[in-house]
């Protein structure tokens, strides 16, 4: 019955109005019922996305469910929707994520929680938008809107230094978009559309194409982040709420792959290949270099936001090998990996963040050095952030090594030098997560304060729970996400080699 | 029952068995968690012994299984799937029997831990992971058991995750282990660089030409290579390239060293002992640590092509095999010595694959596994008997005490130093005639090293024998009094290891050996065949054991337990004697050649440190407050000082105005 | 040329009904003057509602040419007129505590308006000339309202004397326009520019003229009166001055760049593009430095003239529209921030430092989203009607090749985005100092609320707006 | 006379003035004086342009100028008072609360 329904405006509206619904109601009177209602909507949108899933024709490279609308015919700017392979695993991921913050994060935050909820609700649509957007400057409105939001959850629940991290986020990510804009429109007054596909198809000369790239490479690499524009995600990811962290560092950081996916690589190919060497040296950079800032960090989610950067550098990584490489199944094993460790990586370190708040919630410190020893009074969240920490240590049988697995083997083939700084991670990665892990969890209780901790109650529980199977499905059966994304990657990769200069 | 269902089962009874012990360990008690584990294991045991028997007695042929597809890019394929052939037979049932052993012992040794359901659990994982490795028909798998058995070997030295030691003990095993992953893994992107696959059936099927090729006499190894599309080279550094099979093979030797604790990736064994007593038996003696031997058997057919390599692995494998048996000597904890035992032990595995002795390697793997985790349990019956005392200058007399213990400690260690007939002197000795008879890279110093490794192998066991149990007492008397024999469950696993530590040489020696047993999973090209020259002389194992008396390797041994015996039992003064001029080497050696001090400083204490430089000065320093705060102060002072233009005057404001448009007038004159 | 006076209609009435409310409030003994206040909104919206029924869709060159009635001038007109009435919407609860003389006030309201209306459909300098100075004459008088702050009187000092220079430099360019082309209506000088080159002399004109529209959009380096006057005028009138004249400015500029000087593109063209940077450059880095939200607002408008003048600086239909899109929506921003400055103002006492607007969000939410979204959509960020203008007129700036304006414009933006976010960080997430709620009129209410959905509202449909202005431009 | 003689007498009457509100600091009134100095220069434009090219148009202008100024004077003024009535002194210099 859901084909007749225009289901990625509803995926988009349904938790945009419900939002501002939220925003409305008369304030904490209603709490409960807010964040109840704040629940049900994102169960619903999940259960749209999900069903999406489920109708996904997996055979096509095609945009499907695709929903056209005027929306300001004299610029060509067009409402677009559609969802292809490499849209749909984050759509989903986006659906359960906010699911999971609104189900399990809203209890922490102390005050003004229904504006939370709403701030919640709006981002999920927010950032369904921006993953189902085909028009680029809808695309661009939702990548900009998505801000606010979060620039108010950062300052308004965030910890004491907020304010500096907030600016700094909004200004850094600003910084980044605002020459995005002026490429789409550039390109836009080029084709006489705003489309997407039609930027992906439009003949560019290689000046134009490398100003281009460098616009949208601002943008994205702020986003994702990529070294050395990386500063904003520590400070945003210490400061911001559990929740607020969780979507941060589960979706909002995948948009910047997602960027490079849609637009830098099909709009300029020849530029990407020109700068490709840059890219992967940041990318090895970033793998390298702040693996072993991680291991210097003395604040919890510090470390955990590092090492995101770390996993981060492997998608860039995984996206711009292609251009070195010639056989065909190792490009789209390399965009495979990128894509499954952008997956990975926002379960993992969603989990991560999530373990760190229910630490915070309980002794409301961040500081490794005040920990020790919570296993004695936490087994099971003991036993389950292990599950994390080696799925963020890349082991096999967790989603967290299929992507570094791709990435490197592939990347391999190009050269094994960038293999071999690649794989480093695995030694790096071990290192910062398994002493994170030493020094919290194991040993003799530090103090009596954790002695007389209480393990995770049943709402943390199964939302971990879920994260975790999710980890270890995805570890044991990548081939279920590869097969939705493989036709979509393909024509990717035919789009990157086709170059654009002889037209 | 199709073979496929047999190996899953054989393969899944254990990890069920983990879940159910982990997850319901609680519910369901201590007696209820270990029957279902060691139930799990027995499965697969019988399972195991069902296959080797059949590729003993040569009625059952290699197969190869895929269970399901995990990734698939257009061609590539990657599966999850089983290769059932002698290697892996032989490897599941050493695995299984061990781990049942353990699995029995454990209910004696953990009776009263807190950690009872964990520990089964753990054990029962670690099962799974084992076969999964040993089973696996393609490198992700192998690489996924790999990993896995790491794992459970971390959470298994940090058992007792209380103990500081401990935990740094497994994270430094973690991490060591991950470095040898590391070249592993670049390693198996080699493969797939070079092969296109992950799978072993179609490498071996290309190194099987190059192989009839080089054996037909008609070309060289290069030239063979070429002809099947191997020669490929990676580029090093300018000019400089590697040959893809040596770079392979290096690779995945690294690997192996990293999981058989060859120098120097070895530092992480000894300590590994902080765990559990039945884990080092199992995990640190009998099986995991023997995981990177049998991954180089399995990968023989590319080893036979690399020459550089295979003189790596006989270099390797002979520092291992003498110099960590010399620290066994002035080690003084229980454990530890059998650890460093084991240490050298491995060394001569490899050294046998070093000289493509891959059978003897495995034989000896075989046997070791049996009478090392007998010496272990042994000794964990004696730690338990003393309450977890583990210092041996704290022992002494206890043969009276613990009388099967003793007898079984005692086959071990003959077994050990390779006494005639005893199941380690086939092997071991196998190695070395194979050793004396190689002439690739390193031989020579190997020979020398694996003949005094027999010297020094004898002192340290006989030592320990006569520290433990003979001479008198060092303890206090009335605890001496008390002391009684461990339980049954204890003691029986000794007993049924005992058996094959006596026999398994004399039994299995020819089979395994110089019947094609391995044929269908070991290459070794013609000018490799060492055994071949052993063969001539081995006859029976009887006549073999006979020859084995009059080799200089027979005397080694006697010498060994000769002054072994001289010195800690007849005349212990002798030890205060020497010590005063062998202190440096004595300093040398308590100190482990300083490894664990060096990778302390340079790797531990140096990686934090470059962190620590990183975040301050280049996170920090340049891109916060130089970059971004730097930037935005800057706008700031220029904003206030240009604020200062409106000076709230109004003739200044109608000069600005006339300066405003004169400029705009000259601008027009002069762009004319 | 039929000369019945149907197309002044508008004008007519106005003034009509403005000398009429005059008398009447001379005689008016009400001390609020309600009254008066009614009869200016209902003349106003009268005057709106003739110019939508006899609204032009062709270009009639009327009266000796002296005045113009296209689409331009209509839609100009009605903006202006709507702006207006939102502005007195917001000056009534501002003027009653504060005595500023009332009647007057209404009255100067709407002789702006009228004079704003027979400048945007000036046809020849004169006419230009006259409904230029009517405007400002009137916003002198305005600003000069409250007669007991010496701010003001300062204020109007400083806006009467720039001024006049400003118009001293208008008249004096126009008289050197007439020497050269011998001819006062547009139409003439176009036609003069087209056949023959220009001389120096008339482009010296032109730049005199191009200082004054300068000086009336408050461009760098005209723009120091923009500030002062802004900072000591009633902030109701601040809010009027900086919505309505700012519009009308710009249908002024369009009679004299577009429809006179097209043929001169080149050398006014130069002019703006640095008028346009310097603008954009001082206005938002100067604003950094402000604590004082009405100053802070008044260097954002100067900032933002700078993003306007990109469009008009282009010389083409598209690029007008663009502008004409970004002024009004400028208008209407402006507008609803000093509305939100009134609005916030506890007794007689205003609004001025920043700190005083801290934990507003806590205290009272709307008010604080108002703001929130006002501040956030002249930064330009979507989904507000600030984005659009600003989409527009890249777009403008790009189709005529200035690449590097458009990059330069968007580094300008981001330093602009820094301190309207400082507003809205002081709003929500400072701390409140005392809790005390605000009690606003409903006439203050509805107009905030119309305001901030207008600006929500065409930040989500833009379209029509733009098809709007793009039609205004098809005569040119 | 020339059209430029009078051109150039309007341009420096026009100057004057400009320069005059610059240097002037003392009083506000002598500002008001310049202004309409400013104006007059420009009608000297106006009438010296109309009469040379015999078009009465610029005479018009002129008329319609000479009004506007006589309005702004009186507003000027009107401004002036209330300048006087708040702080009592009418002094350029003196006008400076309002900056930065």
């Amino acid at each position: 019955m859901l084909e007749q329904l225009p289901v990625l405006s509803l995926l988009i509206w349904l938790p945009l109005l419900s939002g501002i619904l939220v925003l409305l109601s008369p304030g904490d009177k209603m709490l409960v019922w807010s964040q109840r209602f704040g629940v049900v909507v994102s169960l619903a949108v999940l259960a749209l996305s999900v069903w999406l899933l489920a109708a996904f024709d997996t055979t096509t490279a095609e945009f499907q469910f695709v929903e056209r609308g005027d929306w300001i015919p004299s610029l060509n700017i067009g409402y677009e929707l559609g969802v292809d392979g490499i849209a749909l695993p984050l759509v989903v991921l986006t659906g359960l994520i906010n699911l999971l913050v609104l189900f399990g994060s809203t209890h922490s935050i102390k005050f003004r929680q229904t504006q939370f909820v709403a701030a919640v609700l709006l981002l999920t649509g927010a950032m369904n938008g921006v993953f189902l957007a085909q028009d680029s400057i809808l695309f661009y409105v939702f990548w900009e809107a998505m801000l606010i939001p979060m620039f108010l959850m950062i300052g308004i629940w965030g910890g004491p230094n907020r304010i500096y991290a907030t600016i700094k986020f909004f200004l850094y990510t600003f910084f980044g978009s605002i020459f995005m804009l002026v490429a789409l429109i550039y390109m836009g007054r080029e084709t006489g559309d705003f489309s997407i596909q039609a930027m992906q198809g439009m003949p560019l000369s290689g000046t134009e194409q490398s100003w281009i790239f460098w616009a949208f490479l601002l943008a994205f690499a702020v986003k994702i982040p990529m070294v050395p524009v990386h500063t904003w995600l520590p400070d945003a990811h210490v400061e911001a709420p559990t929740g607020g962290s969780v979507i941060l560092a589960a979706i909002m950081l995948k948009m910047g792959g997602y960027g490079f996916l849609r637009f830098s690589l099909p709009i300029t190919p020849d530029a990407a290949g020109a700068y490709a060497n840059l890219i992967i040296v940041l990318s090895l950079i970033a793998i390298v270099y702040i693996g072993f800032v991680a291991l210097a960090q003395k604040d919890m989610k510090k470390l955990i936001a590092y090492s995101s950067i770390a996993h981060m550098g492997f998608v860039t990584l995984g996206t711009f090998i292609i251009l070195k490489l010639i056989n065909m199944d190792a490009q789209s094993m390399a965009v495979q990996g990128a894509m499954v460790q952008m997956v990975s990586h926002g379960l993992v370190s969603g989990a991560l963040f999530f373990c760190i708040g229910v630490l915070y919630d309980r002794l409301h410190t961040r500081n490794i050095s005040d920990y020790g020893g919570v296993v004695n009074s936490m087994p099971v969240f003991a036993t389950l952030l292990m599950l994390f920490i080696f799925a963020n240590a890349g082991l096999p049988g967790t989603s967290g090594f299929v992507g570094e697995f791709f990435v490197i083997i592939s990347s391999f083939q190009a050269d094994w030098r960038i293999a071999l700084f690649a794989g480093l991670t695995l030694v790096l990665g071990a290192a910062y997560s398994l002493w994170f892990y030493k020094r919290v969890i194991f040993g003799k209780a530090a103090n009596d304060k954790i002695e007389r901790l209480d393990d995770i109650n049943i709402r943390e529980r199964s939302v971990l729970i879920i994260l975790a199977l999710l980890v270890i499905a995805l570890g044991v059966y990548p081939q279920f996400l590869i097969n939705i994304m493989q036709p979509s990657i393909e024509q990717l990769i035919q789009l990157t080699s086709s170059s654009k200069l002889g037209g | 029952m199709t073979i496929q269902a047999q190996l899953l089962i054989a393969v899944l009874a254990p990890l069920v068995g983990a879940i159910l012990a982990g997850l319901l360990g609680k519910k369901i008690g201590k007696v209820a968690t270990h029957r279902v584990t060691i139930a799990g294991v027995l499965i697969s045991f019988i399972i195991s012994v069902r296959w080797f028997f059949g590729f003993l007695w040569g009625d059952a042929t290699a197969v190869d299984v895929t269970i399901y597809e995990w990734a698939r890019f257009g061609e590539v394929t990657i599966q999850i799937g089983f290769l059932l052939d002698s290697l892996t037979s032989i490897m599941m049932l050493v695995v299984t029997f061990v781990s049942l052993m353990v699995h029995i012992y454990s209910i004696g040794y953990m009776h009263d831990d807190s950690g009872y359901q964990r520990f089964f659990s753990y054990i029962s994982l670690f099962t799974f992971s084992m076969l999964m490795l040993v089973m696996s028909n393609n490198f992700l798998q192998l690489f996924f058991g790999w990993e896995a058995v790491g794992v459970v070997s971390y959470l298994l030295i940090g058992f007792w995750y209380q103990k500081d030691s401990a935990t740094f003990a497994n994270m430094k095993a973690f991490l060591v282990n991950r470095v040898g992953d590391f070249g592993f893994l670049l390693g198996i992107g080699a493969i797939f660089l070079l092969f296109g696959t992950f799978d072993y059936a179609p490498i071996f099927k290309t190194m099987g030409q190059a192989e009839e090729l080089v054996s037909l006499g008609s070309q060289q190894k290069v030239n063979a290579l070429a002809l099947v599309g191997l020669d490929h080279s990676f580029p090093v550094w300018g000019e400089l390239e590697w040959s893809a099979i040596s770079f392979i093979c290096i690779c995945l030797f690294i690997g192996a060293m990293g999981k058989s604790a060859q120098v120097p990736l070895h530092v992480w064994l000894p300590d590994s002992m902080e765990g559990p007593t039945p884990i080092s038996a199992l995990i640190h003696a009998a099986t995991m640590v023997t995981a990177g031997v049998f991954m180089v058997a399995r990968m023989s057919p590319l080893f036979e092509f690399s020459e550089t390599a295979l003189g790596m692995v006989t270099l390797i494998g002979a520092i291992t095999a003498l110099f960590m048996g010399l620290v066994a000597i002035v080690q003084n904890d229980i454990k530890r010595i059998i650890a460093y035992s084991t240490l050298s032990q491995l060394g001569y595995m490899v050294v046998a694959l070093g000289v493509s002795a891959y059978s003897a390697a495995i034989f000896h793997l075989f046997t070791h596994a049996f009478f090392k985790a007998l010496l272990f349990l042994g000794a964990g019956s004696v730690i338990v008997a003393l309450h977890h005392e583990q210092d041996i200058r704290k022992m002494g007399g206890l043969y009276k005490k613990l009388p099967i213990t003793y007898w079984c400690t005692l086959i071990g260690t003959l077994a050990l130093i390779g006494t005639p007939l005893f199941s380690g002197f086939y092997s071991k000795d196998t190695i070395i005639s194979a050793v004396a008879a190689a002439e690739g890279g390193f031989s020579g110093f190997a020979h020398f090293a694996v003949l005094a490794g027999v010297l020094v192998t004898a002192i340290y066991s006989i030592r320990l024998l006569i520290l433990v149990f003979h001479g008198k007492t060092r303890m206090e008397q009335e605890q001496f009094n008390h002391l009684t024999e461990s339980p049954r469950v204890i003691t029986w696993p000794l007993i049924a290891l005992a058996i094959p530590s006596l026999l398994a040489g004399f039994v299995f020696a020819k089979d395994l050996l110089f019947r094609s047993f391995f044929d269908d999973s070991i290459t070794v090209l013609e000018q490799h065949d060492v055994l071949a020259s052993v063969e001539q002389y081995f006859g029976d194992a009887l006549s073999f054991a006979l020859h084995g008396v009059m080799s200089p390797v027979f005397l080694m041994l006697v010498a060994g337990v000769v002054i072994a015996i001289v010195v800690y039992g007849w005349a212990p003064r002798f030890i205060t004697m020497w010590a005063v001029f062998l202190k440096p080497v004595k300093k040398l050696l308590e100190k482990k050649y300083f490894f664990d001090e060096f990778n302390q400083y340079v790797f531990a204490r140096g990686s934090h440190w470059l962190g620590q430089v990183f975040w301050r000065y280049g996170d920090k320093a340049v891109i916060d407050e130089g970059i971004i705060d730097g930037g935005t102060n800057a706008i700031k002072v220029i904003a206030s000082k240009v604020r200062k233009l409106q000076t709230g005057y109004l003739f200044h404001y109608a000069l600005f105005m006339l300066i405003g448009l004169v400029g705009f007038l000259a601008w027009l004159l002069f762009k004319g | 040329m039929t000369h019945n006076l149907i197309h002044l209609l508008p004008e007519i009435f106005l003034l009509t009904a403005a000398c009429i409310i005059l008398l009447i409030d001379v005689f008016s003994k009400d001390l609020d003057r309600n009254l008066t206040y009614r009869l200016s909104q209902l003349a106003l919206l009268a005057t709106a509602v003739i110019c939508m029924v006899q609204f032009p869709d062709v270009q009639y060159h009327l009266y000796d040419r002296h005045f113009i009635l296209d689409p331009m001038a209509g839609i100009i007109k009605i903006s202006v007129i709507l702006l207006a009435m939102l502005a007195l919407l917001f000056a009534r609860p501002y003027i009653l505590p504060r005595r500023i003389l009332r009647g007057e006030y209404y009255l100067l309201h709407l002789f702006a308006v009228l004079g704003m209306m027979v400048m945007v459909s000036g046809g020849s300098l004169l006419t230009l000339y006259l409904g230029l100075e009517l405007l400002s004459l009137s916003l002198y008088a305005l600003v000069a309202m409250q007669r007991h702050a010496y701010q003001s009187a300062e204020a109007a000092v400083k806006y009467f004397v720039m001024g006049a220079i400003a118009s001293g430099f208008l008249l004096y360019g126009m008289s050197l326009v007439y020497g050269v082309t011998q001819a006062i209506h547009l139409t003439d000088i176009a036609a003069y520019i087209a056949d023959n080159e220009a001389s120096l002399t008339l482009r010296f004109g032109l730049v005199f003229i191009v200082v004054a529209i300068a000086f009336k959009f408050g461009a760098v380096p005209f723009q120091m009166w923009v500030p002062d006057v802004y900072d000591g005028a009633p902030t109701s009138t601040t809010a009027f001055l900086s919505s309505a004249p700012k519009v009308a400015a710009f249908g002024l500029a369009v009679r004299i760049f577009g429809y006179g000087f097209i043929g001169t593109l080149i050398d006014w063209q130069g002019l703006l593009i640095i008028l346009a940077c310097l603008s954009m450059l001082v206005g938002n880095i100067v604003a950094l430095a402000q604590d004082n939200i009405k100053r802070l607002l008044a260097y954002s408008a100067i900032a933002h003239i700078g993003y306007f003048l990109l469009g008009l600086l282009t010389g083409t239909a598209e690029g007008f529209a663009a502008s004409f899109f970004y002024i009004l929506a400028y208008a209407i921003m402006s507008l609803g921030g000093f509305g939100c400055l009134i609005y916030l103002g506890k007794g007689i006492e205003d609004v001025k430092n920043i700190e005083q607007l801290k934990g507003l969000g806590r205290k009272n939410p709307w008010g604080g989203l108002l703001i929130s979204v006002l501040f956030l959509s002249m930064a330009g960020l979507p989904p507000f009607v600030g984005f659009w203008a600003k989409l527009e007129v890249f777009l403008a700036v790009l189709n005529s090749g200035f690449v590097w304006l458009a990059i330069f414009a968007a580094i300008m933006s981001i330093i602009g985005l820094f301190y309207y976010l400082k507003v809205v960080k002081v709003i929500f997430f400072d701390d409140p100092e005392k809790e005390q709620k605000i009690v606003a009129a409903r006439g203050l209410r509805l107009g905030l609320g119309l305001t901030s959905l207008s600006v929500v509202a065409l930040g989500l449909f833009p379209a029509k707006l733009l098809e709007l202005c793009e039609q205004a431009f098809q005569y040119l | 006379m020339s059209l430029t003689h009078y051109l150039v007498v309007s341009a420096l009457l026009f100057s004057i003035s400009v320069v005059g509100i610059i240097i002037n600091r003392k009083n506000v009134i002598t500002l008001l004086m310049c202004i309409e100095l400013m104006l007059l220069a420009v009608n000297t434009n106006f009438i010296a342009f109309s009469r040379y090219l015999n078009d009465e148009v610029g005479q018009v202008f002129v008329f319609f100028i000479l009004t506007v100024a006589a309005a702004e004077a009186a507003i000027g003024l009107a401004i002036l008072v209330v300048l006087f009535r708040t702080n009592k002194k009418i002094d350029v210099a003196e006008l400076k609360e309002l900056k930065g």
